[in-house]
C-alpha cells in the first residue's frame, strides 16, 4: 500500500508537475470511494428495511424490480427521484432551500472520515478520532433547521425546532456514554480503540455505556420510537415536507448513511470492530454494523413513537444520570485496578 | 507558496466572506447561518495550526450549540424572521474608530511576532497531553472558569424560571 | 429615532401560532380540518371544521324510495356499511311495525357483530398508524381481510354491502358460511393477544395514551357521546342492552367500561369488545334456527303518516335515525343522527392543553369517520 | 318515570303551552309552544332526561311552518321523550338549548344550515355542513338549485 503510494508520488515527479496534484487526485479518488461506498450500501439498506419491515408485518415488501426479491427496487426508485421536477416552493427563501440538503449531506459524508473498516482500511486516523464524529454530526442540525425554515411551512419550522432540541439533548448522554471506553483505552483514535478489544469487547465491561449509546444514537437518527422531527401523523413529515426529487434524496441518502455511521461506531467502540475469526476483518466489520442496523430497523417496525416532553425526559432525567453514573464507576474501577 | 498556504488563503478568504455576511446580510436568519460557516471557518484555521481538539470542539460548541441556539431563538420569534434588518445606525462612526483600533493592534502585535500568550505553545496539541496539562499545570484556572460557568447557568435557570412564574 | 427602531420591542409572551391540520393531513383520517391556536407546541385552542364531503345525503334520501335509501346508507359510515344498513331498516320496520322472521334476525345479528369487529380492526389500526406503530396497522387489515371474504361470500360486495332489506334479508347465507365463519373466529381469538403484544402491553404505547383527552362523565353526558367514548368515561351504557333492538336481549355479553375516562380506556373498551362480539357471534352461530329470511312486506312500501327516531348501537356509538313519513313512498324527512357528529363536537373541550402529538391520539381515540360525520 | 307521569308533569306545569300530547311505547311525545319550549325542555332535564339524542329539523311546508324536533332520553332509566317544537316559516326563530346541553351546539347548527331555523342565544350559529357562502338552506322543500337535477323513478 505505501509502496503504490510512493510510486504513484513519484511517477508525477519525475514529470515535473508539483506535488498538490497527485494529492489532490487521490483525495477525489478515496471521496468518490466513499460516495460510491455510501450510495450502495444505502440503496441496500433502504431495501433491507422494506424487506424487514415487510416481513414483521407479515407482507412481502418489494418483490417485482430486477427479478430476485426485488432487489433492484431501491435503484429503481433513486431514478425516479432523480428524473423527477425539482420544485421548490414559491415562498420558500430559494437560497437556504438550495443549500439545506448539501449542508446534511456533507456532514453525513465527512464522518465517515474516520470509520476504520479495516486495519488499513480507513480514510484517516485522526488524533482526535470519536470527538471529530461528535462534533461534525452537529452541523447536520443546521442542515436540518435551513431546510425548516426556508421551506416557510409551519410543519417544517415545527419539525425542524423538534429536532434541534432533540439532537442537542441527546447528543449529551451520547458523549457521555462513550466516555468509559475512551477511559479505558487513553486514547480517541478509532484504530487503537479497535486494536484495544483484542481480548475482550468492551459491550461487555461497557454494557450500560452500549445501550445507552444505542437509545441516544437511536434519537440522533430521527428514527422511531424518537422520530419526532418527521412524525407523519403530527407533523405530515417534518422539515423536509416541502422537500421533493433530488433534493428529498438527498435527504434520504443523509439519513441513513447517518444510521450507518452510528452503526459503525458502535461497532468501533463497543464490538470490537473488525475483530473476529475466519473471515477477513472488513466483512466482520461489515457484519457488526449490519447487525446493529438490523437492531434498529426491528425496534422501529415495532415501537410506537414517543412524544415530545417524554424525549425530552428521557434524555435528560434519565439517560444522562445513567450515562454519568457509568462514566464515574468506570473511572473508579480504572483507578481501583491501577 | 505551498499547500498549505494555499488553503490558509482560501479559508481565510472563506472565513472573512462569511463573517462580512453576518453583518452585512438583510435577513437574521442568513446572518445566523453565515455564522455557522464562519465558526467553521475558524474551525479549519486551528486544523491548519494542527490544534485538531480545539477545531473539534469548536465545532461542537459554537456550530452545535450555540448558533443553534441563536436560530431558535430567532425562530420562535416570528416577528424578526419576517422582515428585513437595518445594518447601519448612528453609531457607525463610533464602532469603526473602535474596530479599526483592534484591527490595528491585532495586525502590529502579529506582525512583530509577539507572542500573546505568554509561553510557548507545546510540542505537541495532542488530546491526551492536553487533558493532562489542563489536569495538572493549569488545574487552577480550569476549574475557576467551571464554576464561573456552572454560576452562570445556574443564574439563568433562575432568571428563566422567574419569569415565567410571573405569567 | 427612525434608526433606533431596527426591532419592535418583542412581546413578552410568546406569540400563539395558527396551524391548520387538515383537510389534507394524514392523522384526520378523511378531509377534516382541525384550527389549532398552538402556544409553542402546546395547543391551546381547537376549531374543527366540518363538512368537506357533505352531499346531502338526507336531501338524496327524501327523494328515493323507502327500499332506495339503502345503498345510500352504505356510504355513511363506510367502515361499518352493515351497521348503517341495520339502523336504517329497523327505523323503517318500526315504523311500519314490520315483523321480521328468526333466521333473518339472528343473520343480521351474525353480520352486524362481524362488522364491528372489522370496524374496530380498521380503528386500532389506524390509532397505531397515529402513534407511530406501523405494524399493527398491518395485522389488523390482515383479520379484517378475512372478515371481508366472509362478507363478499355472502353479499357479493367488501365494503358497501347493501344487504339487509326491510323486513328481513334478501338472501340466505352461503352453504359455506358457518364453517368458514367458525373457523375464523377460531382463528382470530388467538390474535387478539398478539394485538396486546405489539399494542397494549407496549410502555412507549401506554405512555403515550395514558392520562391524555380526559372526558368526565358530567361532560360526556352534556355532549351526548355515545359508544365506546362513553363507555371509556365509565358509564355503563350500550344500546344492545340497555335499549335492546333486534334480537340482542338473548345474548350474553359483557359491556367492557374504563374507569380514568382517557385515550387509554377508550382503546381498551374497543379492544375488549372486539372479544364481546366474538362471543355474540358464535352464540348466533349457534343458535342459528332454519326458516324464512324475508317477512310479509307489501310491494309498495308506504309507511302511516307519522315519525320515529329509531337507534342502534354501531361501532362508533348511538346511530340514530329520524325517519318523518307523510304517507308516501318516500320518507317526507329522514334525518341521521351520527356518532361521530356528535362525538367529534366534543373535541374543543377536551383537546386544549395538549400537545400536537397527543392532539392525533385523542382524534384518533374518538374515532371519527368522515363520511358519517359530514353525510 | 313513566312516559304517562312525564306528561302529566309537564301538562300540570305548562298547561296552555302543550299542545298536543301521545304515549308511544316508553315514549312521551309532546307538541309545544315555542315561546315555552326553553323551559319545557329544562323541566324535562330536570324530570331525569338528562340525554339529547338528537335534533331534527322538519319543513313542514303545508302549514307554512318549520318543526324542530328534540329527542331525549336518560341513561339510568328507558324513559324518552319527543318535543316537537313548530314554527313559521317566516319567523323561524326558537330559543337555543345549548344552555342546556352542549350537544345541542351541533344540532342547532346543522339545523339552521340545512333547514334554516334560527336559534335564539346559539353562542356560534355558524354554517355547518355546506360551506361558508352558501345560498339558501337545501333541505327545505322549496331549495331550488339549478344543479340538482329531480329524480324521476322509471
Amino acid at each position: 500500500m505505501e509502496k503504490t503510494l510512493e510510486r504513484f508520488y513519484a511517477a508525477f515527479a519525475a514529470l515535473g508537475i508539483p506535488w498538490i496534484v497527485p494529492q489532490l487526485i487521490l483525495m477525489l479518488v478515496v471521496a468518490s470511494l466513499v460516495i460510491l461506498f455510501i450510495s450502495v450500501s444505502v440503496m441496500f439498506m433502504i431495501w433491507w428495511e422494506r424487506k424487514i419491515s415487510a416481513h414483521i408485518q407479515v407482507r412481502y415488501g418489494p418483490m417485482r424490480v430486477g427479478g430476485w426479491h426485488g432487489w433492484a427496487q431501491s435503484i429503481a426508485d433513486g431514478i425516479k427521484l432523480l428524473i423527477k421536477e425539482d420544485v421548490i416552493p414559491a415562498g420558500a427563501d430559494k437560497l437556504v432551500f438550495a443549500l439545506a440538503p448539501m449542508i446534511v449531506f456533507a456532514a453525513a459524508l465527512a464522518a465517515y472520515v474516520i470509520i476504520p473498516f479495516g486495519p488499513n482500511l480507513i480514510v484517516r486516523d485522526l488524533n482526535i478520532g470519536v470527538l471529530f464524529y461528535i462534533s461534525i454530526s452537529s452541523l447536520t442540525v443546521v442542515g436540518i433547521i435551513m431546510a425548516g425554515w426556508s421551506s416557510n411551512n409551519k410543519y417544517s419550522v415545527l419539525g425542524a425546532l423538534r429536532s434541534a432540541a432533540q439532537a442537542v439533548s441527546y447528543e449529551v448522554p451520547l458523549v457521555v456514554s462513550i466516555l468509559g471506553v475512551i477511559m479505558t483505552v487513553g486514547s480517541l483514535s478509532m484504530i487503537q480503540i479497535v486494536e484495544a478489544q483484542q481480548r475482550i469487547w468492551f459491550v461487555i465491561p461497557q454494557f450500560a455505556g452500549f445501550l445507552i449509546y444505542l437509545t441516544a444514537a437511536l434519537a440522533e437518527c430521527n428514527r422511531l420510537p424518537f422520530d419526532i422531527p418527521e412524525a407523519e401523523s403530527e407533523l405530515v413529515a417534518g422539515f423536509h415536507v416541502e422537500y421533493s426529487g433530488m433534493r428529498f434524496a438527498i435527504f434520504f441518502l443523509a439519513e441513513y448513511a447517518n444510521m450507518f455511521t452510528v452503526a459503525a461506531i458502535a461497532t468501533t467502540l463497543f464490538l470490537g470492530g473488525w475483530h473476529g475469526p475466519l473471515l477477513p476483518p472488513w466483512l466482520w466489520f461489515l457484519i457488526k454494523t449490519y447487525f446493529i442496523i438490523f437492531v434498529m430497523m426491528w425496534l422501529r417496525w415495532t415501537l410506537a413513537r414517543l412524544r415530545v416532553d417524554q424525549l425530552m425526559n428521557l434524555g435528560w432525567k434519565v439517560l444522562l444520570p445513567l450515562a454519568f453514573l457509568n462514566m464515574g464507576i468506570t473511572g473508579l474501577v480504572l483507578v481501583l485496578l491501577g | 507558496m505551498t499547500v498549505i498556504q494555499v488553503v490558509f488563503f482560501l479559508v481565510a478568504a472563506f472565513t472573512t466572506g462569511a463573517a462580512l455576511l453576518v453583518v452585512l446580510a438583510k435577513n437574521i436568519v442568513h446572518c445566523a447561518i453565515a455564522l455557522v460557516f464562519t465558526f467553521f471557518g475558524v474551525a479549519a484555521l486551528y486544523v491548519l495550526l494542527d490544534a485538531e481538539f480545539l477545531a473539534a470542539v469548536q465545532v461542537l460548541l459554537y456550530v452545535g450549540g450555540i448558533t443553534i441556539l441563536l436560530l431558535f431563538a430567532i425562530m420562535l420569534t416570528s416577528r424578526i424572521s419576517a422582515r428585513g434588518v437595518k445594518i447601519m445606525n448612528e453609531q457607525v462612526g463610533v464602532s469603526a474608530v473602535v474596530v479599526f483600533a483592534i484591527f490595528a493592534l491585532m495586525a502590529i502585535a502579529s506582525l512583530k511576532g509577539l507572542a500573546v500568550v505568554g509561553s510557548p505553545p507545546p510540542a505537541s496539541y495532542a488530546t491526551a497531553s492536553l487533558g493532562r496539562l489542563l489536569l495538572t499545570t493549569y488545574v487552577l484556572p480550569f476549574e475557576a472558569v467551571s464554576i464561573l460557568l456552572l454560576a452562570a447557568m445556574v443564574g439563568a435557570i433562575i432568571l428563566a424560571r422567574r419569569e415565567r412564574e410571573k405569567d | 429615532m427612525e434608526q433606533t427602531e431596527i426591532i419592535e420591542p418583542i412581546q413578552e409572551t410568546m406569540e400563539e401560532m395558527y396551524v391548520n391540520m387538515g383537510p389534507q393531513h394524514p392523522s384526520t383520517h378523511g378531509v377534516l380540518r382541525l384550527m389549532l391556536k398552538l402556544d409553542g407546541e402546546v395547543v391551546t385552542e381547537v376549531t374543527p371544521y366540518i363538512g368537506y364531503l357533505h352531499r346531502c345525503h338526507e336531501k338524496i334520501g327524501e327523494n328515493r324510495i323507502y327500499t332506495q335509501v339503502i345503498p345510500y346508507t352504505d356510504r355513511l359510515d363506510y367502515l361499518a356499511s352493515m351497521y348503517n344498513n341495520f339502523g336504517y331498516v329497523l327505523a323503517v320496520e318500526r315504523l311500519m311495525g314490520l315483523q321480521v322472521p328468526e333466521r333473518a334476525e339472528y343473520m343480521r345479528v351474525i353480520l352486524a357483530e362481524m362488522q364491528r369487529i372489522a370496524s374496530h380492526l380498521i380503528w386500532m389500526g389506524t390509532f397505531g398508524l397515529d402513534l407511530g406503530n406501523f405494524t399493527i396497522f398491518m395485522y389488523c387489515f390482515r383479520e379484517r381481510e378475512k372478515i371481508l371474504d366472509l362478507f363478499e361470500s355472502v353479499s357479493g360486495q367488501r365494503l358497501n354491502y347493501s344487504f339487509y332489506r326491510i323486513g328481513g334479508m334478501p338472501l340466505d347465507l352461503p352453504d359455506s358460511f358457518l364453517t368458514d365463519c367458525k373457523a375464523f373466529l377460531e382463528w382470530f381469538k388467538p390474535r387478539l393477544p398478539e394485538y396486546d403484544a405489539v399494542m397494549t402491553d407496549n410502555i412507549i404505547f401506554q405512555k403515550r395514551v395514558q392520562g391524555i383527552g380526559k372526558l368526565d362523565q358530567k361532560t360526556a353526558i352534556d355532549y351526548a357521546i355515545s359508544g365506546p367514548m362513553l363507555r371509556g368515561s365509565g358509564i355503563k351504557w350500550d344500546l344492545r342492552r340497555n335499549d335492546p333492538y333486534s334480537i340482542y336481549d338473548r345474548f350474553e355479553f359483557e359491556i367492557p367500561v374504563g374507569s380514568a375516562s382517557d385515550v387509554w380506556d377508550r382503546y381498551m373498551v374497543r379492544r375488549l369488545e372486539m372479544a364481546e362480539s366474538v362471543k355474540i357471534v358464535e352464540q348466533a352461530l349457534r343458535d342459528l334456527p332454519p326458516g324464512e329470511i324475508m317477512g310479509k312486506v307489501p310491494k309498495k312500501l308506504k309507511p302511516p303518516a307519522g315519525d320515529i327516531y329509531s337507534r342502534v348501537e354501531s361501532p362508533r356509538g348511538e346511530l340514530g335515525f329520524y325517519i318523518a313519513s307523510d304517507g308516501s313512498e318516500k320518507p317526507y324527512r329522514y334525518k341521521v343522527r351520527s356518532p361521530a357528529f356528535v362525538n367529534l363536537s366534543v373535541l374543543p373541550v377536551i383537546g386544549p392543553g395538549h400537545l400536537v402529538a397527543d392532539m392525533v391520539a385523542i382524534l384518533g381515540s374518538i374515532d371519527i369517520v368522515l363520511g358519517e360525520v359530514d353525510r | 318515570m313513566t312516559p304517562d307521569e312525564i306528561i302529566h308533569a309537564v301538562r300540570s306545569q305548562f298547561g296552555e303551552a302543550i299542545k298536543a300530547s301521545e304515549v308511544k311505547g316508553v315514549e312521551a311525545r309532546v307538541d309545544v309552544d315555542r315561546g315555552k319550549s326553553y323551559e319545557i325542555l329544562l323541566a324535562l332535564k330536570g324530570m331525569g332526561l338528562d340525554y339529547l339524542n338528537c335534533i331534527s329539523s322538519v319543513d313542514r311546508i303545508a302549514s307554512g311552518e318549520l318543526e324542530a324536533v328534540y329527542n331525549l332520553s336518560s341513561l339510568n332509566e328507558p324513559a324518552k321523550a319527543m318535543v316537537r317544537v313548530r314554527v313559521p316559516r317566516e319567523d323561524p326563530v326558537i330559543q337555543s338549548a345549548v344552555a342546556i346541553w352542549n350537544a345541542a351546539n351541533w344540532h342547532e347548527r346543522e339545523a339552521y344550515d340545512l333547514m334554516g331555523i334560527r336559534f335564539d342565544g346559539h353562542p356560534d350559529l355558524r354554517r355547518i355542513l355546506t360551506s361558508e357562502d352558501w345560498v339558501g338552506h337545501p333541505l327545505r322543500k322549496d331549495y331550488q338549485d339549478e344543479r340538482l337535477v329531480p329524480y324521476e323513478p322509471a
